[in-house]
């Protein structure tokens, strides 16, 4: 952290590394719930109870969440790799 | 496994963290002894057999224990009255057992009119003593027991307790059955064989639901019947309750004209030729014009049918189609066997009597005494029996009839009357398993009455409105708490003996009302302990099976129903010899709880018609004699034929002449103002008097009207639309005496211009579950008495219904079918 | 980059957000104070049971279920509207979208959270996630709603990012907030390429998760065999209503945020006519819809179906039922038919009396369907109690509370996008002005007209 | 494997309310009291009710009683979001009441109303406690409880029959409505069975099911004259 | 910022955070609080947990080896039920009484256990395995119909000395479907659940 120029605020890397773990537990949660989606379609499977509209309708969730996911790292990376070359820094 | 709440609590505490725990809105207590219990994990099942004592029916039960703990009752399969089956309020008999309110010991009033606890010892020395004071000055007379428990066995005991002081003054405030003593001679009802009948014509008796024994009447119309050869019903009467909706036809007729129908039905039956012509000729009396011992001619009971009840004249009295009474009569000719019974709205009005005699006179058309599927007596019971006593000086209170009626008095009016006018006083009154000032008319006047009887004792399990009124309060344990002894329930056409010990320990510091008897004549000494001389009251009972014992009649009922039967047929003619086969039949009976003989022996008409002339009787000879009687008091000379007319005359009867004598239709008195006719009915939910403790069957109560925890009042759908009154809007229904909340059901069949009331709610005690519980119409019924029995009827009030407020909560349901179907 | 290069004409905007006043004190005290009351009511209702609310044997559900329905209609508003807005590129959507997308994201919280007030045992509701199963209807609705909360969520915050650099670039406070969330925006071109593409997305994949939550919420009740439920409309039925009701509730929001915060220079009378007159094609629509599923139920005529048809029509339900048809139907198309009408006041009215209406139309369906069971038994009856109602009031101040939040934070009106409109516009004006003025001497023609 | 079923015959039945009462104390269900009950949160898992019909200007009563009909395709089971309710392998709908989060979907969904639910801790006042049946589980607040077809006694039946070395046969279980019904209007037996009395009972022209046209293949079969 | 305070160079740190999040400083307090309040109802909960866990004492130490181990007795000599019945049972008075009538040796716990004979008075056993209140459990059907040992439940009873504070085996609902899962015995919930 002391890398970094004395121009810099103090705390903004705390700040990117806030950034960075909530872009991760955004992760987390939709794997979490892409995984939990899955879960359900394998009990499903063992309940034997699966009319196929069901396994439709939450194959179609989990797209979603990726997609939302993605599109909120693309932001973050995108933003990040934007800024100006020069480096001055937010303020 | 038993587990406390608080434990399952604990548990669930562990999934549901502080969450499951807020969920207590009222703490629970559990006796320690059970949580004990509990904590040590139950441990092994057992059943044993015994009677249900929460009304007379005396159904077999099958008590399920775990740990010696009662968890379950079930109706014994074997048993012949119910063969498994049980009633709602028999269900209940363990919420009953460990119902909340019930009397944990001996109560005695204090100063301030409150009730405060006392032992055994001090109330037991306090009666003692008052009895003996009272036998000391001559005054045993003065002392009165009315009794609610149904058995024979215990009533002689109570009788000779009484006797022993010298008093006859006990009544079991029974229905009296006087239209068999006056028509057959017999005091004892008889018994209707519904196993072996094809036809019941059912005159204003819910079969099923009310009636000594409904499950009885279930079982053996329905329950031991393959399908094809299920009992049929007619019902005739005022409502269609569940049983009326299983007749085949049902018959709606005005309240009070039951009598009538039953004439027009007999009408047809003389006229169409569809009686029995040789029972007739054989074994009645006065059915054609006979000439009497002074030659003159009477009227037959033919001729005034023929003259008098003709369809037209009765389907006009009765308010129904005529057509309808030839269709009823034409089934009850056709059928095989068929029996017609009386009860409900036929047995409580003020023309009760005769309306009994009227449904009794079409057996007796139909041949049906003595006949499989018909009236007969069922066999007697072979008790030991007792050495008798002399007699008391002074005749029973409950019998002493005045001029007003002609044969009876109704028990709790004479009581009340007597200590309020000062003409019977009674020192010492002993009430037991009964609740007087809740179910009779006369209530409130007994209640004043019991405030001047210096020592009122009552027995009871609960504090109910006798025992809030009464200076002693001894609890009596409930049934599965008590040795119990039933006899032969009535309308039974076998006999049965139940005798069982108790299943537990009493949950209360209570004592068997028999041991209460016998213990006070210990203390009493001299000739009151000379006439109780047992130990306890199972060495009583004991003393008395073994006569059965000896007798070798009838069965212990073991194993199937058909197993007895068949074991019974072997044993046949089998005595008992000794001790020890007495012993062990004590075991085997106590073990099994029950005894029974279904062998009638026939042609036994002696036991049937007791009357003079040792048949029926269309003509009662012995009501004739006594209106006569009643007639020529105070104005001698007049003949005979005057005397019955001015008889008839004094008791208010419309009839004239020979008619006063034979069944017929005396119209139904009218007390009050109001444009309903207020009808009681008793639900199978309000069998007996102790169901009312069981959270179950008050939530339960008025199931065949929606309508849980509350009275309703019944109107047929156009009386309702006269009054412009809709499903569930409550109401207030007046009598000219008082008046009562109810919600309104409409009922599409019921007669117009009634309203029916269920009986059993409207406790005002506090102490159980009933308490403030719905309305009890019998509270706000005006005096009119049948002037033959003397019986207050439930069936005369007019009311008025004020509506209070329109239905709140959503409506009836929808009716199927309509015009489409 | 420098701070005054925001230092724009909008700064009245940002006014509520730099200098909170007495008023937002006020605003949250109540709010928060109702709320709280909620939550105190809630945990009653957790601690005693759900014997608290007036729910009984045949009408097992009540309002919970009717705010559910009510509520997640309600979020149809925002991210849909605003998402079609901007597929549709209509312009005058630019002062608008914002608050659409929080009535969305607030309203959805409040929404899903009410089936976890409904159930008997709340503390058990991870069952549903160890072990659920797909087939019940309602694990639908917890994907479906749990992925249209993620997306909107998304939509907001992703268009939100330029102006919360602006509240950094500002200094507003708390500072380590907007720069936590303005994820490093500086307007570069290449940000705002990457913005605008990651919007173009979010407004495309948005649409259909919108359709889809409210069609699996009918199916809820269509999926059962209910008279009055079981119906195959039930899908576009109730998605035509949440928008219906979403148009309404966001017309409200805005009419009065703007006479709170002074917005009249951004809400102008023609957001409001385009607006209202879009309220006025779902009210023929929703009206539409309710015709031919109550004609279907009428002619079938199947017994158990016609109960609750009769129900509702002229049985206890009959003020709700007509009250519904008024406010849903009659007052809005009489007042929005009509220029002379159509002012803000009355668009007001109309408004509200379509949000009610809507609220009207899930209490329709919800309790007499159960009320009138097949099964013989009596018609059932329910009444709200105290701690139903206290919960919907619990709910709508939420709501509240949840705007007043968010202005009190971001600005309620994007800015660069209104930024972007105005720039789009004069370079539109100067390009489509270049097709026919004389070019300027010695110029190439200007190709970045494009948008 | 058995598939149980019940036949309710309605030609015997009186409406007495036994089989009410022996169902509510088998299956230790509780008494709301008064005031729960007026507002209808009355609770029983087998109830009679009165059922008025008109055909032919003639007003009808029959009092018919109603409990889960067990259904081979039961509408409750296909909306629980958490396998609380479920066919059994014997084709009993049953609840487990650790797994309920009290959601009442399953009463919305079922045609028959054969849910109930638990809207308050069940009271149990005085000792009553002490009678609970050890077989049954007792319930708590907030979930959702319904007819077993006394499944407990099926267990119990099934163990005494493996004990004795043979399988179970028809008569060996009874529902506690079956023991307490005087009219004997109830059986109860294994509709895979032929030769069972209650599945000839379903065999009977008078037998049918209540709403057979929803489809959800009921397991309890009414049996009553068709006029 | 939790991980930059526990960094060795601490106060300067703490400080320099405290200017950059000056703002939040108040907001960071309120969530250390909260933190700790969560974490003291965490372990005080536990606490209470564990404590309610606490191993059960029995009031006669019941030496389950000397029986099983040098008497060769079954455990049915004594557990009556284990095997015909739905319940085990814990013997009590009225099956110790058919040996212990008196005394046999000179163990303090077994003069206990005479006095409760000779006294008639219950000795109050704890319940140590127990399935929750919601589970059907029946011996004879794992016993006798199953074939089950005791200790495949049990654990190894009849080798303790002394009587065992908690179940040697936990019995969860896992437990009990692996087993049934195994055996290839159904697992249907009814079979259990009541």
């Amino acid at each position: 952290m002391s890398s970094q120029p004395p121009s810099r605020p103090p705390g903004s890397r705390r700040i990117y590394l806030l950034q960075v773990v909530s872009v991760v537990a955004i992760w987390a949660f939709v794997l979490g719930i892409s995984g939990w989606i899955l879960h359900l379609l394998r009990l499903s499977h063992q309940l034997h109870d699966v009319p196929s509209a069901s396994i439709g309708i939450s194959i179609v969730a989990i797209p979603v969440f990726l997609t939302g996911a993605s599109v909120l790292t693309y932001v973050f990376v995108g933003l990040r790799r934007g800024r100006d070359a020069g480096g001055e820094e937010q303020r | 496994m038993i587990l406390p709440r608080r434990d399952l609590l604990k548990m669930l505490g562990v999934g549901a963290g502080a969450v499951g725990l807020g969920g207590c809105r009222q703490a629970w207590s559990v006796p320690d002894r059970l949580v004990e219990l509990a904590l040590r994990g139950p441990g092994l099942e057992s059943q044993v057999q015994t009677i249900c004592g929460l009304c007379a029916g005396g159904c077999g039960l099958t008590v399920r224990l775990v740990d010696g703990l009662p968890v379950g009752i079930r109706g014994n399969p074997h048993h012949p009255l119910n063969r498994g089956g049980l009633c709602p309020v028999g269900l209940a008999g363990l919420e009953v057992l460990y119902a909340p309110g019930r009397l944990q010991g001996p109560l005695r009033r204090q100063a301030g009119g409150e009730h405060g606890a006392t032992t055994w010892e001090e109330a037991l020395d306090e009666i003692a003593t008052r009895l003996t004071a009272l036998t000391a000055a001559g005054q045993g007379d003065r002392v009165a027991f009315l009794s609610g428990e149904p058995s024979e066995l215990f009533h002689d005991l109570a009788r000779r307790f009484l006797h022993g002081l010298g008093s006859a003054n006990l009544s079991r405030l029974d229905d009296a059955g006087l239209a068999h003593e006056l028509t057959q001679g017999i005091a004892r009802a008889p018994g209707y064989d519904l196993g072996g009948a094809d036809l019941v014509v059912s005159f204003g008796l819910d079969l099923y639901e009310d009636g000594p024994t409904p499950i009885h009447a279930t079982a053996a119309m329905i329950g031991s019947r393959p399908t094809e050869q299920l009992g049929a019903l007619i019902q005739v009467g005022t409502r269609v309750s569940p049983s009326a909706s299983k007749a085949e036809i049902f018959a709606l007729v005005r309240p009070g004209t039951l009598g009538a129908f039953a004439l027009g039905i007999a009408h047809t039956l003389v006229r169409e030729g569809g009686y029995d012509r040789a029972f007739v000729a054989e074994h009645t009396f006065g059915f054609d014009d006979w000439t009497d011992e002074d030659g003159r001619e009477r009227l037959g009971f033919r001729r005034l049918l023929l003259e008098r009840y003709y369809p037209d004249r009765v389907a006009a009295l009765c308010g129904c189609d005529p057509a309808l009474i030839v269709r009823v009569a034409r089934r009850l000719a056709a059928a095989a066997a068929p029996v017609a019974v009386a009860g409900g709205d036929a047995v409580r009005g003020t023309n009760a009597t005769w309306t009994q005699m009227a449904v009794q006179a079409l057996n007796a058309l139909t041949g049906a005494f003595d006949r499989p599927g018909g009236v007969v007596m069922p066999p007697p019971i072979p008790l030991t029996p007792l050495a008798a006593l002399p007699a008391p000086p002074a005749p029973s209170l409950f019998a002493a009839a005045g001029d007003e009626t002609a044969f009876g008095v109704d028990p709790v009016e004479a009581l009340a009357a007597g200590v309020l006018d000062g003409t019977r006083p009674v020192e010492l009154l002993i009430v037991l398993d009964t609740n007087p000032v809740f179910s009779s008319p006369a209530g409130d006047r007994l209640r004043e009455a019991l405030a001047r009887i210096p020592t009122v004792v009552a027995l009871a399990s609960f504090m109910d409105e006798t025992a809030a009124a009464a200076e002693l309060v001894l609890p009596t344990p409930t049934f599965l708490e008590r040795w119990q002894g039933a006899t032969t329930p009535r309308g039974v056409a076998f006999s049965t003996l139940g005798l069982a010990p108790p299943v537990v320990e009493p949950l209360t510091d209570a004592r068997h009302p028999g041991d209460v008897l016998l213990e006070l004549g210990r203390r009493l000494g001299g000739e009151a302990a000379a006439a109780l001389p047992w130990s306890d009251y199972p060495a009583y009972l004991k003393q008395r099976i073994e006569g059965l014992a000896l007798s070798g009649q009838g069965s212990v009922v073991t194993g199937s129903f058909e197993e007895s039967w068949i074991q019974f047929l072997e044993e046949r003619g089998w005595r008992f010899l000794g001790r020890k086969e007495i012993e062990s039949f004590w075991r085997t009976l106590t073990q099994e709880s029950s005894w029974w003989n279904p062998v009638r022996s026939r042609g036994d008409w002696g036991r049937l018609f007791a009357t003079a002339s040792g048949r029926y009787e269309f003509f009662s000879r012995r009501l004739e004699a006594r209106l006569v009687e009643l007639g020529a008091a105070g104005e001698g000379g007049a003949s005979a034929a005057e005397a019955l007319a001015r008889g008839s005359a004094r008791l208010g009867l419309e009839a004239e002449g020979d008619e006063a004598c034979m069944p017929h239709h005396e119209p139904e008195a009218a007390r009050g103002e109001g444009e309903l006719t207020l009808l009681p009915f008793r639900p199978i939910t309000a069998r007996g008097s102790l169901g009312v403790t069981s959270p179950m069957v008050l939530e339960m109560f008025g199931y065949t009207a929606f309508s849980p925890w509350q009275t309703w009042a019944e109107l047929a759908a156009e009386t309702a639309h006269e009054l412009d009154l809709g499903d569930g809007d409550e109401v207030r229904v007046e009598s000219d005496r008082g008046h009562f909340a109810a919600v309104v059901r409409i009922h599409p069949a019921a007669a117009a211009g009634t309203v029916h009331v269920p009986l059993g709610l409207g406790h005002e005690a506090p102490g159980s579950l009933a308490a403030g519980i719905g309305a009890n119409p019998v509270g706000i019924m005006l005096a009119a008495r049948d002037p033959l029995s003397g019986r207050l009827s439930r069936t005369a009030t007019r009311v008025r219904l004020a509506l209070v407020k329109r239905r709140s909560r959503g409506g009836p349901p929808p009716r199927h079918g309509g015009s489409e179907a | 980059m420098s701070a005054d290069k925001h230092e724009f004409v909008d700064g009245d905007l940002l006014r509520s957000i730099e200098q909170s006043g007495v008023g937002f004190r006020v605003a949250t005290t109540v709010l928060g104070l109702t709320v709280l009351t909620a939550w105190v009511l809630f945990s009653r209702q957790i601690l005693e049971g759900l014997g608290v609310t007036g729910l009984n044997q045949p009408v097992a559900w009540g309002f919970y279920i009717v705010n559910f329905v009510f509520f997640i209609g309600i979020s149809h508003a925002g991210t849909l509207i605003s998402a079609i807005l901007r597929l549709s590129q209509a312009e005058w959507r630019r002062p608008i979208t914002r608050m659409a997308e929080v009535i969305t994201v607030v309203v959805l919280a409040i929404g899903a959270f009410h089936p976890v007030l409904d159930l008997g045992r709340p503390e058990r509701a991870l069952n549903i996630f160890t072990a659920g199963r797909l087939q019940s209807p309602l694990l639908w609705d917890v994907s479906s709603i749990s992925a249209y909360f993620m997306a909107s969520t998304v939509y907001l915050y992703i268009p939100m990012i330029p102006d919360i650099a602006i509240l950094r670039d500002r200094g507003v406070r708390p500072r380590w907030l907007y720069s936590f969330l303005a994820w490093g925006w500086q307007g570069t071109p290449r940000q705002q390429a990457v913005l605008g593409r990651a919007v173009n997305i979010m407004m495309v994949l948005v649409i259909p998760i919108a359709v889809s939550v409210h069609t699996v919420i009918s199916y809820i009740f269509a999926m059962t065999l209910q008279p009055g439920w079981h119906s195959t409309i039930f899908g576009p039925y109730f998605v035509v209503g949440a928008i219906f009701s979403g148009i309404a509730a966001l017309l409200m929001v805005m009419i009065v945020l703007r006479r709170i915060f002074r917005l009249e220079r951004y809400l102008k009378q023609i957001h409001f006519d385009y607006l209202s007159r879009l309220l006025l094609i779902m009210a023929l629509l929703w009206f539409y819809f309710t015709f031919s599923e109550y004609l279907t139920a009428f002619f079938g005529h199947e017994p158990a179906e016609m109960r609750v048809f009769y129900y509702k029509v002229s049985g206890p339900y009959a003020p709700f039922f007509w009250g519904m048809v008024v406010c849903n139907f009659l007052v809005p198309v009489l007042i929005l038919a009509f220029r002379r009408t159509r002012t803000i006041p009355g668009i007001f009215v109309a408004s509200l009396t379509v949000v009610v209406g809507m609220w009207l139309e899930r209490l329709n369906i919800v309790v007499p369907s159960l009320a009138n069971p097949r099964s013989g038994l009596p018609t059932g009856y329910y009444l709200p109690s105290v701690v139903e109602w206290g919960m919907f009031a619990g709910g709508i101040a939420t709501f509240i509370l949840g705007f007043v939040l968010f202005a009190r934070f971001f600005p309620l009106i994007s800015l660069w996008e209104i930024q972007e409109g105005r720039e789009l516009s004069v370079a539109e004006t100067a390009a489509r002005l270049e097709t026919y003025l004389p070019d300027p001497p010695a110029a190439a023609p200007a190709e970045e007209a494009s948008p | 494997m058995s598939r149980w079923g019940m036949a309710i015959d309605l030609d015997r039945c009186t409406g007495c309310g036994s089989c009410m009462a022996a169902c509510h104390q088998e299956n230790n269900l509780t008494a709301v009291g008064p005031s729960e009950a007026a507002l209808d949160r009355v609770f029983h898992w087998l109830r009679v009710l009165p059922e008025v019909s008109e055909a032919h200007a003639e007003v009808t009563v029959t009092y018919t009683p109603q409990l889960c009909v067990q259904c081979d395709k039961p509408p409750c089971v296909r909306v629980c979001p958490v396998h609380a309710t479920y066919l059994s392998d014997e084709g009993i709908v049953a609840q487990i009441y650790a797994r309920c989060i009290g959601c009442r979907y399953c009463m919305a969904a079922c045609p028959y109303n054969a849910k109930v639910f638990n809207w308050y801790e069940p009271q149990w006042p005085g000792q009553l406690q002490a009678k609970a049946n050890p077989d049954v589980s007792l319930r708590y607040k907030g979930v959702v409880e319904k007819c077993t077809f006394c499944h407990h006694r099926v267990l119990k039946a099934r163990e005494d029959a493996a004990l004795a070395g043979r399988g179970l046969r028809d008569g060996d279980v009874s529902t506690a409505c079956e023991d307490s019904c005087p009219a004997k209007a109830i059986v109860f037996g294994d509709l895979d069975d032929p030769a069972s009395r209650v599945s000839r009972l379903a065999r009977s022209p008078r037998a049918s099911r209540h709403h057979e046209d929803l489809g959800t293949e009921p397991k309890v079969y009414h049996l009553a004259r068709k006029e | 910022m939790t991980n930059r305070d526990a960094s060795p160079p601490a106060p300067p740190a703490t400080r320099r955070a405290g200017v950059a999040l000056r703002s939040s400083g108040a907001a960071a307090k309120g969530v250390l609080v909260a933190a700790a309040l969560v974490a003291l109802a965490l372990v005080l909960g536990g606490a209470v947990l564990w404590a309610a866990r606490r191993p059960l004492e029995q009031p006669i130490a019941f030496n389950h080896a000397l029986h099983v181990g040098q008497l060769e007795m079954d455990c049915t000599d004594c557990h009556l039920y284990a095997v015909n019945g739905v319940r085990a049972t814990i013997p009590n008075i009225e099956v110790c009484a058919d040996c212990h009538d008196e005394a046999a040796s000179e163990s303090a716990e077994e003069t206990r256990l005479v006095e409760y004979v000779a006294s008639g008075e219950r000795v109050p056993w704890r319940k140590i395995y127990r399935v929750p209140e919601h589970v059907y459990f029946s011996h004879r059907r794992h016993t006798q119909l199953g074939g089950i040992e005791c200790e495949t439940c049990h654990g190894a009873v009849g080798e303790q000395v002394e009587p065992v504070g908690r179940p040697l085996v936990r019995l969860s609902m896992e437990h009990c479907m692996r087993c049934h899962q195994d055996s290839g015995v159904s697992n249907d919930c009814l079979l259990c659940h009541r």
